[in-house]
């Protein structure tokens, strides 16, 4: 089975390295470890990746955003994962796994075999029991932070943990069997998840040792079975990891490991990390920017610069940048419609950065999903910065000139918002709306954004999908069941017939017709409901040191592929 | 504020007033008579730095009353994103096109990063802002640190010792940390939802936060002056004719409080310029597209790599202006202060 | 007789200040033998503090001019080096302040403060010092002195710092002592301590003292000679009993005249001078003292407001600058001396 | 001395409980739920409620304040995460680290920051304001007031960022920034990564020990008693230091040490400015995570910071100055 | 001054200050007893000289007079009025009668405040108009004062220590009083200037007739200015008498010893004075002496005066109204007359 390749390229095509990664489904073959060799790599040295922020969780199943997962890769297995070819293409493979499951029942029934020669770090072998410890764990109470897609399709309720309260009362979920020879593990599903292979990648399902788990405090010390475990960790500051000698890159087809340790520094912010890694100096040879990539302020230099461009990786960040339109506030089709077409999307990329910040975004489904679609109903790429004309006689149309807009964006979380919001305004005033600009001060962001009383009519959102497929961008954000006080359907777009659409296409058991289908709702929601406004698909540059190599941009976690960089010598 | 800004308790501590120059030998020559004011302001003439200064000060408080007439006459407004709006202005990373910031002649000052706003403008309303903000400061710290300095000072006994202990809370309570964390939660809590949030409104309430932290230290400072002051005899002279507590406080002690109250001013308004500016820096206070100093500068050091001159200008016009007052501020307290005079 | 032991030879201190120039002694000679009083008088402003700070080189130098001689045993102190000065401060000569609190140190202990200046002059050791400090503090009857000795300034009373003062300028037995006010601030009974132990260490010692006041009780008390100042001039000077019983000068006579007594009658009004004292900015011309003096009519050609008078020596130090012929200085001082009911 | 200490420790507990109470409501009555963060992106009520719960946030006011003031005095139990003891300030929300260890963990960079600083800006400021004294009008005494004029106006966020890219970055005169070097670890590579934001801060602060070393010299050498000293004998240096200077020095030592006080409480711009890791950016982050505990952590640091250093200033001042009777 | 009613009679006045301390809990630990128990009487028009060492209670005294303090305990009559703690209302119509003259004629005067200002200020409080206005009536007291009318819109520190104190004068009198007490009116002036002040408030004593409690520590001044006087030691009156009387046959070994201290202007030839030095300075009003305050100074104390302390009374050789607080008062030879002779 194979997953249908990326869209085409999209946005002005005025940047060169536009490329999008393919992804697809791979054989118990590619399965197999080792992974294949960096051309040029060596072993040995300490790589510093350097970012603002430590990560806020270490424990797997109270990882969820690509931040902790880029650091996640280096320790966290789970059943299956991406391996993640130079130039971006991605395969989903076994990685504890033999090979990426067998699904039967309809997409009801999952089983996973586990690899041989599978070892903790203390040595201590990896069984089955340690990957359905990782999942029960999700039912625990103090795992709030993690993914619960496994949680609901086991027990069939979003309320999942008054089914199942973990494994710490001593009993197991009965809808996960293991075999006595704890090599296989399957799935009892309540509903049907025909890509819950692609779910199982996620680190919140990660193995967790039976015998090692220290509860809330295993998020302090999480046991490895990656090639690297954790030494030493000062919050906020520092955090160390080391080769684990216990991991065998015989059973990993994903991982690499060049360097003996990575040392992370947290403080930094973007600029001053663009500003060390341009100085290149004093031990930032070894240097590279975890996560926070070059600021707006620097990209002129960083791409001006030949040896600063040299020392460059980038890509675009999975998901999309939007703004939602609350549908229960603006009823009318026509001014979501007037709204697509007026805002300014030039000028708000202008404010990030350029054409280097990323390309103007059409679709709900972004280039680095399955199957995804390339089309743009409100001509956004032949007028970037937004048809006025278009949208004031759509508003006309539509009898709602003057229609007050209140526009949110999340304030003190980045500089950019501050500005874009006021070529916005005059965007919408030159169309014939009343904007009324309402930052909400970013700690309280989402809250407020996430009630479904609000008062907003446009917000300011950003959704990266948890695994490449339509289903994770759509489903959350369009499916009109979920909307509740903190749920993700901003929009709150509630339409029975996309709602429909939805429920159908999330059970289609073959993954290439399953892409087809969201491509098809993709088109048809923007169409008819226009319930958001695609911003960008937003590129972001990190830098690295003059003596680092294998530099790949991670098209998941949109940041480096630690486990593929080397330290030259 | 842990900003590095010379904060009220690092001002150079103001010597006890002595209203009392030494007595003229000579008995008073006829005619006009010089009031210890206008004996403060011939000092004051006297002093060339001061004087200039002055005229400094004087620049910037004419160039931010008389932002509006001069952008009108210049023809550029603050507001409008000329680089956004007219190719050629900006590049593709949204820095100016032109050398130097874009100076040219119809952007004497340059065109402002990613927004391509006028930057002669936006500095002209940047200063007629951030001065409004400091100068209603300065008076509200300065009119809330009178009354309950000298109430406190005066009336002594229990409202001295409750007023004493809210003025050590207050200075000991972080004052930026609280600003970041509390400040815009007040915002959020004041307007209604689906309002934009009025400038006026965040002016307001950047002034009434600087102000419940400012007050303290004039405060307590004042309240020292009168307890000094109040055993003078002249208090007393004017208690045995009967006069009543708030006469004794605002006819007899005030009058004499002038000196310190104007030298605490003078510090304190540059202090707010520059608070403001650290504030915005910090993320807290005015924000896009409403000009804003503080802003300015917070931007100018994030593009200075490719920008300088977005630096150069609000950077350069807050130093001036700084000491400028600062200068100012010193001859003003040599004036009215001759004893701890500067040779 | 050979020279004096100190002799001022028309002083003359100006200020330059904003003003202009402020002539706060314009022409002061006296001379004083080891061993004896030199009592100073005049109201305040008249120039004593200056003069004395003058001697000892203690004036800013920068906004000051100095002119004239001030040889101290035959040593111009004007023209001497800040190191010469230094060595002789304290040493050789010593001054007295008139406010004890505001002119002792507030940091340091009255023992230090007196012992400091023994060990910068003898060179001896810290424990010596000490002991010389205590020593000294007993002398000037200080009670337990090896106790109080530890006390800082503010521990003492008005007439023990005053004491503590006078111990520190004693400590290295001082030829000179220059005493500028030094119980003016003093009550009655402390000043009567105070000025028999000065008349007390003046015997032991044969220090000689310059003694500046403006009580001229206080002068009939200590002063061997006296010297009348007013507006930074001497305007009478001599024996401590002429000028006190027969003194030539208005001025004199009205710093009497306008003192209460213990004696006397009672139910008259004093008889105060009239008027100001003169500016030193912008003196009156000829006599300082004409514009206040009610003789000045009686001077023949009105002299008083054109000339100003010289200090006419008439022999053994006695002087007195006046215009006033010596019958008219004997008949008006009749008239004066009777009071006369206003 | 014993009693004062006393006293005033009382004092300043009471002025603590006082600024954290009112922390405490402050922070609730802003509209933002610290539950949130820790609720995950497909957050449902009932998880919502759970963290709240974990979170011991989902008591009434009174009784989460009572938790955590029980906490702080005779230690608290954490579900989970274990006893915390007395002095309990509670866990992050955010790392679940104990607040405690957060801050003692942050604060030996904030103290090299301060002290450090303190000494350059004292040194510096100090000396040119004696010359300055020393030489009034003069010259020297007008460069030197006016270059503390020209410090006292810049502004650490620009002359922070410039200097780090032109000394360290452009010209490599400077090493860059870094604090992960701890004083008793490598005494060299601390001095090396403090050395900039030491100059940078001390820069601004040195300004007003300028003016104020020179204003508070110029009057007390004008006072009787260091007439009195030269009247002595006593040579100009030795007047000019035990008395001139010993007078000047109680005010100066009084701003000292509330500014210290102020830096220890976390120089968050500077910090930030440098990217230096002590309470000024655990501040920030305790904003903006919406970290209760840790925000009462850092809230109450810089609020004793200034309380203890006033306690110090006073204690300090009385040695100094005999006069001063403490009580 | 027996039979007609005093103007002012004071019995038992006491004041305290409170001396804080105490641990851990601030609290009044003790007090200084700055005036203890003392008894006055002011006829009308009359003037009481009030004499003392530094810090004895002399000012204490005054302000509790002028109720700038509150009394501690005893009794203050104002022409037969209780004012003892009579608040600022009730004190309202006393105020303009009870006035006061300060020592320090810098401090006593606004320097904020023009002359003109300072003078009619009590006129405005007390919301007294005068016939022809209040600045007029002002003009006229600067007259009266002997200072130039044209000076009213001056400001203080345009004038000598001398011509302020006239300022301060014209004051107090600008509201008529019948009372004024004058705590150290002089002592801070110059000699020459002293005797103008001195002569000034005599004439005004005379012409106005106005009762005077006139402060000061100088002996002589005292003895020219008040038809009364009172020695004061330790917040204690220890003798009281009339002027003559008392400088002519003081009883109180601390009035002797007081007299015997003034250094008097006069040449060496005349027969020195009996003299008594006192030693040792005034004890602590914070702890004072038991018995007789003097005790501690006293060169005649014995076991009595530590134990009991001696009343104000007219002791035997006294003359009429004069009394002294001694268990052995001196006899009753002076050393004035001693002189004299
Ligand atoms: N540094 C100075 N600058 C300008 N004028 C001064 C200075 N020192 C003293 N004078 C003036 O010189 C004159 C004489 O002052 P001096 O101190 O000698 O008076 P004095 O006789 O000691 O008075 P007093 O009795 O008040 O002490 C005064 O008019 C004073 O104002
Ligand atoms: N407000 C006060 N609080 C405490 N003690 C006081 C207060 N006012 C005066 N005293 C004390 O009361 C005593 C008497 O003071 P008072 O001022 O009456 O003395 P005095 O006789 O006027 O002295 P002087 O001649 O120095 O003016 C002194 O010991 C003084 O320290
Ligand atoms: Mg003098
Ligand atoms: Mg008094």
């Amino acid at each position: 089975s194979s997953g249908g390749g990326g869209g085409g390229t999209g946005g002005s095509g005025s940047t060169s390295t536009a490329k999008y990664s393919a992804v697809s489904i791979g054989t118990a073959d590619d399965s197999k470890g080792p992974a294949p060799e960096v051309t040029g790599a060596r072993k040995g040295g300490t790589i510093h990746p350097i970012g603002p922020d430590d990560f806020s969780h270490l424990d797997p199943q109270r990882i969820y955003y690509s931040w902790n997962s880029t650091v996640g890769n280096l320790y966290i297995r789970c059943l299956t994962g991406y391996k993640i070819a130079s130039g971006g293409a991605m395969k989903l493979v076994g990685d504890l796994a033999t090979d990426t499951g067998t699904m039967s029942d309809d997409g009801k029934t999952w089983t996973f075999t586990l690899k041989d020669g599978l070892k903790w770090e203390d040595g201590s072998e990896l069984t089955v029991e340690d990957v359905r410890h990782g999942i029960e764990r999700g039912f625990a109470s103090f795992t709030t932070e993690g993914a619960t897609y496994l949680q609901s399709a086991l027990t069939g309720t979003n309320d999942f943990r008054s089914v199942y309260k973990g494994p710490y009362g001593g009993k197991h979920l009965s809808s996960v069997v293991t075999d006595t020879a704890k090599k296989t593990i399957t799935f009892h599903l309540r509903t049907a998840r025909p890509d819950l292979n692609w779910t199982l990648a996620m680190h919140s399902y990660g193995a967790v040792p039976v015998k090692h788990d220290t509860k809330e405090k295993y998020d302090k010390d999480p046991v490895s079975c990656g090639p690297y475990r954790i030494k030493q960790h000062s919050v906020d500051k520092s955090l160390t990891l080391v080769r684990n000698t216990h991991w065998d890159p015989a059973t990993d087809p994903i991982r690499n490991a060049y360097p003996d340790s990575f040392v992370f520094e947290f403080g930094p912010e973007g600029l001053q990390a663009t500003d060390r890694l341009i100085a290149d100096s004093g031990g930032d040879e070894f240097a590279v920017m975890a996560y926070s990539g070059v600021p707006a302020e620097r990209i002129q230099k960083v791409l001006g610069t030949a040896d600063l461009k040299a020392r460059t990786v980038d890509g675009l960040l999975t998901g999309l940048y939007y703004y939602a339109i609350n549908c229960k506030r603006i009823t009318d089709v026509k001014v979501r419609q007037a709204l697509n077409y007026a805002w300014p999307l030039e000028q708000i990329r202008r404010i990030y950065g350029g054409p280097s910040a990323g390309e103007y975004a059409t679709t709900v489904l972004s280039p680095d999903i399955a199957g995804r679609v390339k089309f743009d109903i409100y001509g956004k790429l032949t007028k970037p910065q937004g048809d006025t004309a278009k949208a004031k006689a759509l508003l006309k149309e539509a009898g709602k000139l003057g229609q007050k807009i209140v526009y949110t964006y999340p304030q003190g979380a980045s500089d950019a918002y501050d500005k874009t919001k006021v070529v916005i305004a005059a965007a919408l005033k030159e169309a014939g709306f009343d904007p009324v600009v309402k930052p909400v001060e970013s700690t309280s962001y989402y809250d407020q954004i996430q009630q479904i009383d609000n008062q907003f009519d446009v917000m300011w959102f950003g959704w990266s999908p948890d695994w490449p497929t339509g289903y994770t961008l759509l489903q959350p954000l369009f499916d009109g069941t979920t909307i509740a006080n903190g749920a993700n359907n901003v929009s709150q777009l509630n339409v029975p017939w996309v709602n429909a659409a939805i429920k159908k296409d999330a059970v289609i058991a073959d993954p290439a017709k399953a892409n087809a289908a969201w491509a098809a709702l993709d088109r048809q929601i923007m169409e008819k409901e226009a319930p958001i406004i695609p911003e960008t698909y937003q590129r972001r540059y990190y830098l690295y040191g003059d003596k680092v190599g294998g530099g790949e941009f991670d098209p998941l976690f949109s940041a480096f592929i630690l486990y593929k960089l080397y330290a030259k010598a | 504020m842990t900003s590095p800004t010379p904060s009220a308790t690092t001002a150079p501590m103001v010597v006890a007033e002595d209203a009392v120059p030494t007595a003229p030998k000579t008995p008073p020559r006829g005619g006009d008579s010089r009031s210890p004011g206008r004996l403060a302001w011939l000092r004051f003439k006297r002093d060339r730095t001061g004087v200039v200064s002055a005229y400094v000060v004087l620049v910037f408080f004419v160039a931010g009353v008389g932002a509006p007439l001069i952008a009108r006459l210049y023809g550029k407004d603050p507001y409008t994103t000329y680089g956004q709006n007219t190719a050629g202005l900006l590049n593709d990373f949204g820095f100016p096109v032109r050398p130097n910031g874009g100076i040219s002649g119809d952007f004497w000052f340059g065109v402002e990063p990613q927004l391509g706003r006028d930057v002669f403008t936006l500095l002209l309303y940047g200063i007629r802002n951030s001065l409004l903000i400091a100068t209603v400061t300065t008076l509200l710290v300065t009119f809330l640190g009178i009354v309950v300095g000298l109430t406190a000072g005066y009336l002594g006994g229990r409202t001295d010792y409750l007023v004493g202990r809210v003025i050590d809370i207050l200075l000991a309570f972080p004052s930026t940390l609280f600003f970041i964390a509390f400040w815009p939660v007040m915002i959020s809590i004041l307007v209604s939802p689906e309002d934009a949030t009025p400038t006026w409104l965040t002016v307001v309430s950047l002034i009434s936060v600087m102000t419940a932290f400012g007050w303290a230290p004039i405060a307590r400072l004042l309240r020292g002056e009168v307890l000094a002051l109040r055993e003078r005899e002249f208090v007393e002279a004017s208690k045995v004719t009967g006069a009543s507590p708030a006469r004794i406080i605002f006819k007899e002690l005030l009058p004499n409080l002038w000196t310190p109250i104007l030298i605490q001013a003078t510090l304190a308004l540059p202090m707010y310029v520059t608070t403001e500016a650290a504030l915005a820096f910090l993320g807290v206070g005015l924000s896009d597209p409403t000009p804003d100093w503080g802003v300015m500068i917070q931007r100018g050091a994030q593009v200075y790599q490719n920008d300088i001159t977005y630096m150069l200008f609000p950077g350069l016009t807050m130093v001036i202006f700084v000491i400028a007052f600062n200068l100012l501020g010193d001859s003003v307290r040599d004036a009215l202060d001759p004893k701890t005079r500067r040779r | 007789m050979n020279t004096p032991f100190l002799s001022v030879r028309d002083l003359r201190v100006a200020f330059s200040t904003e003003d202009g120039l402020v002539r706060a002694v314009d022409g002061l000679s006296f001379d004083l033998e080891q061993g004896s009083t030199l009592g100073i008088v005049g109201e305040s402003g008249s120039g004593k503090s200056v003069t004395n700070l003058a001697i000892l080189g203690l004036h800013d130098r920068e906004h000051t001019d100095v002119d004239g001689e001030i040889l101290l045993d035959g040593k111009d102190l004007l023209t001497a080096t800040e190191r010469e000065l230094e060595r002789l401060r304290g040493n050789t000569m010593s001054m007295i302040f008139q406010d004890a609190l505001a002119s002792l140190s507030p940091f340091h202990t009255v023992g230090r403060q007196i012992g400091e200046t023994y060990r910068k002059h003898t060179g001896a050791s810290r424990h010596e010092a000490r002991a010389r400090s205590v020593e000294m503090l007993r002398r000037v009857g200080i009670p337990q002195p090896d106790l109080r000795v530890d006390d800082y300034p503010h521990q003492f009373s008005g007439g023990m710092r005053q004491r503590a003062m006078i111990a520190m300028a004693l400590v290295c037995d001082p030829e000179l002592l220059i005493a500028d006010e030094p119980t003016t601030a003093l009550d009655v009974t402390v000043q009567a301590q105070i000025m028999d132990l000065l008349k007390d260490l003046q015997q032991e010692f044969g220090t000689a003292i310059v003694f500046v006041t403006h009580d001229l009780g206080v002068i009939a008390n200590i002063a061997d000679d006296v010297l009348v100042m007013y507006g930074g001039r001497c305007v009478e000077r001599g024996t401590r009993n002429q000028v006190l019983r027969t003194p030539q000068h208005p001025y004199t006579w009205g710093l009497l005249g306008s003192m209460p007594s213990l004696d006397g009658p009672v139910d008259v009004p004093l008889s105060p001078i009239p008027g100001l004292p003169p500016s030193l900015l912008n003196p009156p011309s000829g006599c300082r003292f004409h514009p206040r003096c009610a003789f000045a009519e009686k001077v023949h050609g009105g002299r008083c407001a054109t000339d100003s008078p010289p200090l006419e020596i008439n022999g053994g130090g006695r002087g007195t600058a006046c215009h006033l012929t010596a019958e008219q200085r004997r008949e008006f001082f009749v008239d004066y001396a009777t009071p006369q009911p206003n | 001395m014993f009693r004062f200490l006393v006293r005033r420790t009382l004092g300043a507990l009471l002025i603590l409980l006082i600024i954290s109470a009112l922390t405490f409501v402050l922070f609730y009555v802003a509209p933002r739920d610290p539950a949130r963060a820790a609720c995950g992106k497909l957050c449902t009520p009932q998880t919502l409620a759970l963290v709240r719960h974990n979170l011991g946030i989902s008591d009434p006011l009174p009784v989460q304040y009572w938790h955590w003031l029980v906490g702080v005095f005779a230690g608290r139990d954490y579900t989970g995460l274990g006893h915390c003891p007395a002095p309990c300030l509670g866990y992050s929300f955010t790392n679940h680290e104990p607040v405690l260890g957060l801050i003692t963990d942050r604060f030996p960079t904030t103290l090299s920051l301060s002290i450090g600083s303190a000494v350059v800006f004292v040194v510096f400021g100090v000396g040119t304001g004696m010359i300055a004294a020393v030489k009034q009008g003069r010259a020297l005494d007008k460069i030197a007031s006016s270059a503390s004029l020209v410090g006292s106006s810049l502004q650490i966020y620009i002359v922070g960022v410039v200097a780090m890219y032109y000394l360290s970055d452009e010209w490599h005169l400077l090493p860059r920034p870094q604090d992960s070097a701890g004083f008793t670890q490598d005494p060299g590579a601390w001095f090396k990564g403090l050395l900039l934001p030491w100059l940078v801060l001390a820069l601004i602060f040195t300004a007003n020990y300028t003016r104020m070393t020179r204003s508070q010299l110029v009057e007390s050498l004008s006072e009787d008693y260091v007439r009195t000293a030269r009247a002595k004998g006593l040579s100009r240096r030795t007047v000019f230091f035990r008395f001139a200077w010993r007078g000047a020095m109680g005010p100066i030592v009084t701003i000292l040490g509330l500014d210290i006080g102020y830096l220890l409480g976390g120089a968050i711009i500077t910090e930030e400015t440098f990217g230096l890791h002590g309470i000024g950016a655990l501040s920030i982050k305790a904003v903006r995570d919406n970290d209760l505990p840790l925000l009462l952590g850092v809230v109450l640091t810089a609020a004793a910071a200034i309380v203890v250093a006033n306690i110090v200033v006073d204690a300090v001042y009385a040695l100094i100055d005999p006069r001063i009777r403490l009580a | 001054m027996s039979g007609t009613d005093p103007l002012l009679d004071v019995t038992g006045l006491t004041k305290h200050f409170p001396v804080r301390g105490g641990f851990p809990v601030r609290r009044t630990v003790g007090a200084v007893q700055a005036v203890d128990g003392l008894d006055l009487r002011v006829a009308e028009g009359e003037s009481l000289g009030l004499v003392g060492e530094s810090g004895c209670g002399k000012s204490t005294t005054g302000r509790l007079i002028t109720r700038l303090l509150e009394p501690t305990a005893g009794k203050i009559t104002y022409a037969g009025q209780d004012i003892t703690h009579a608040s600022r209302k009730e004190l309202a119509p006393v105020r303009s009668e009870i006035q006061m003259i300060f020592q320090d004629p810098y401090a006593s005067l606004n320097p904020r405040h023009t002359v003109g200002k300072i003078v009619s200020g009590p006129m405005e409080i007390n919301g007294i108009d005068p016939k022809g206005g209040r600045e007029r009536r002002a003009r006229e007291l600067l007259e009266i004062v002997g200072l130039n009318p044209e000076h009213y819109n001056r400001f203080p520190h345009e004038f000598s220590g001398g011509q302020r104190q006239r300022i301060g004068v014209a004051r107090a009198l600008a509201l008529s009083p019948r009372l004024v007490v004058a705590d150290e009116p002089v002592s801070a002036l110059d000699v020459s200037i002293q005797a103008q002040v001195v002569n000034l408030l005599q004439t005004l004593q005379r012409d106005l007739g106005i009762a005077f409690v006139f402060i000061a520590h100088d002996l002589a001044i005292v003895r020219h200015f008040s038809q009364r006087v009172a020695v004061m030691y330790l917040g204690r009156i220890v003798e009281t008498a009339d002027r003559d009387d008392l400088y002519e046959n003081p009883r109180h070994p601390y009035t002797r010893a007081l007299l015997s201290a003034v250094p008097e202007a006069t040449a060496s030839d005349t027969p020195p004075r009996t003299r008594i030095r006192l030693t040792g300075d005034v004890p602590s009003p914070l702890n004072p002496p038991s018995g007789c305050r003097f005790r501690t100074r006293c060169w005649k104390a014995t076991e009595r005066c530590a134990a009991e302390a001696p009343a104000l009374v007219r002791v035997e050789g006294n003359g009429v109204g004069h009394l002294t607080a001694c268990h052995y008062p001196e006899a009753g030879r002076t050393m004035t007359s001693q002189a004299a002779a």
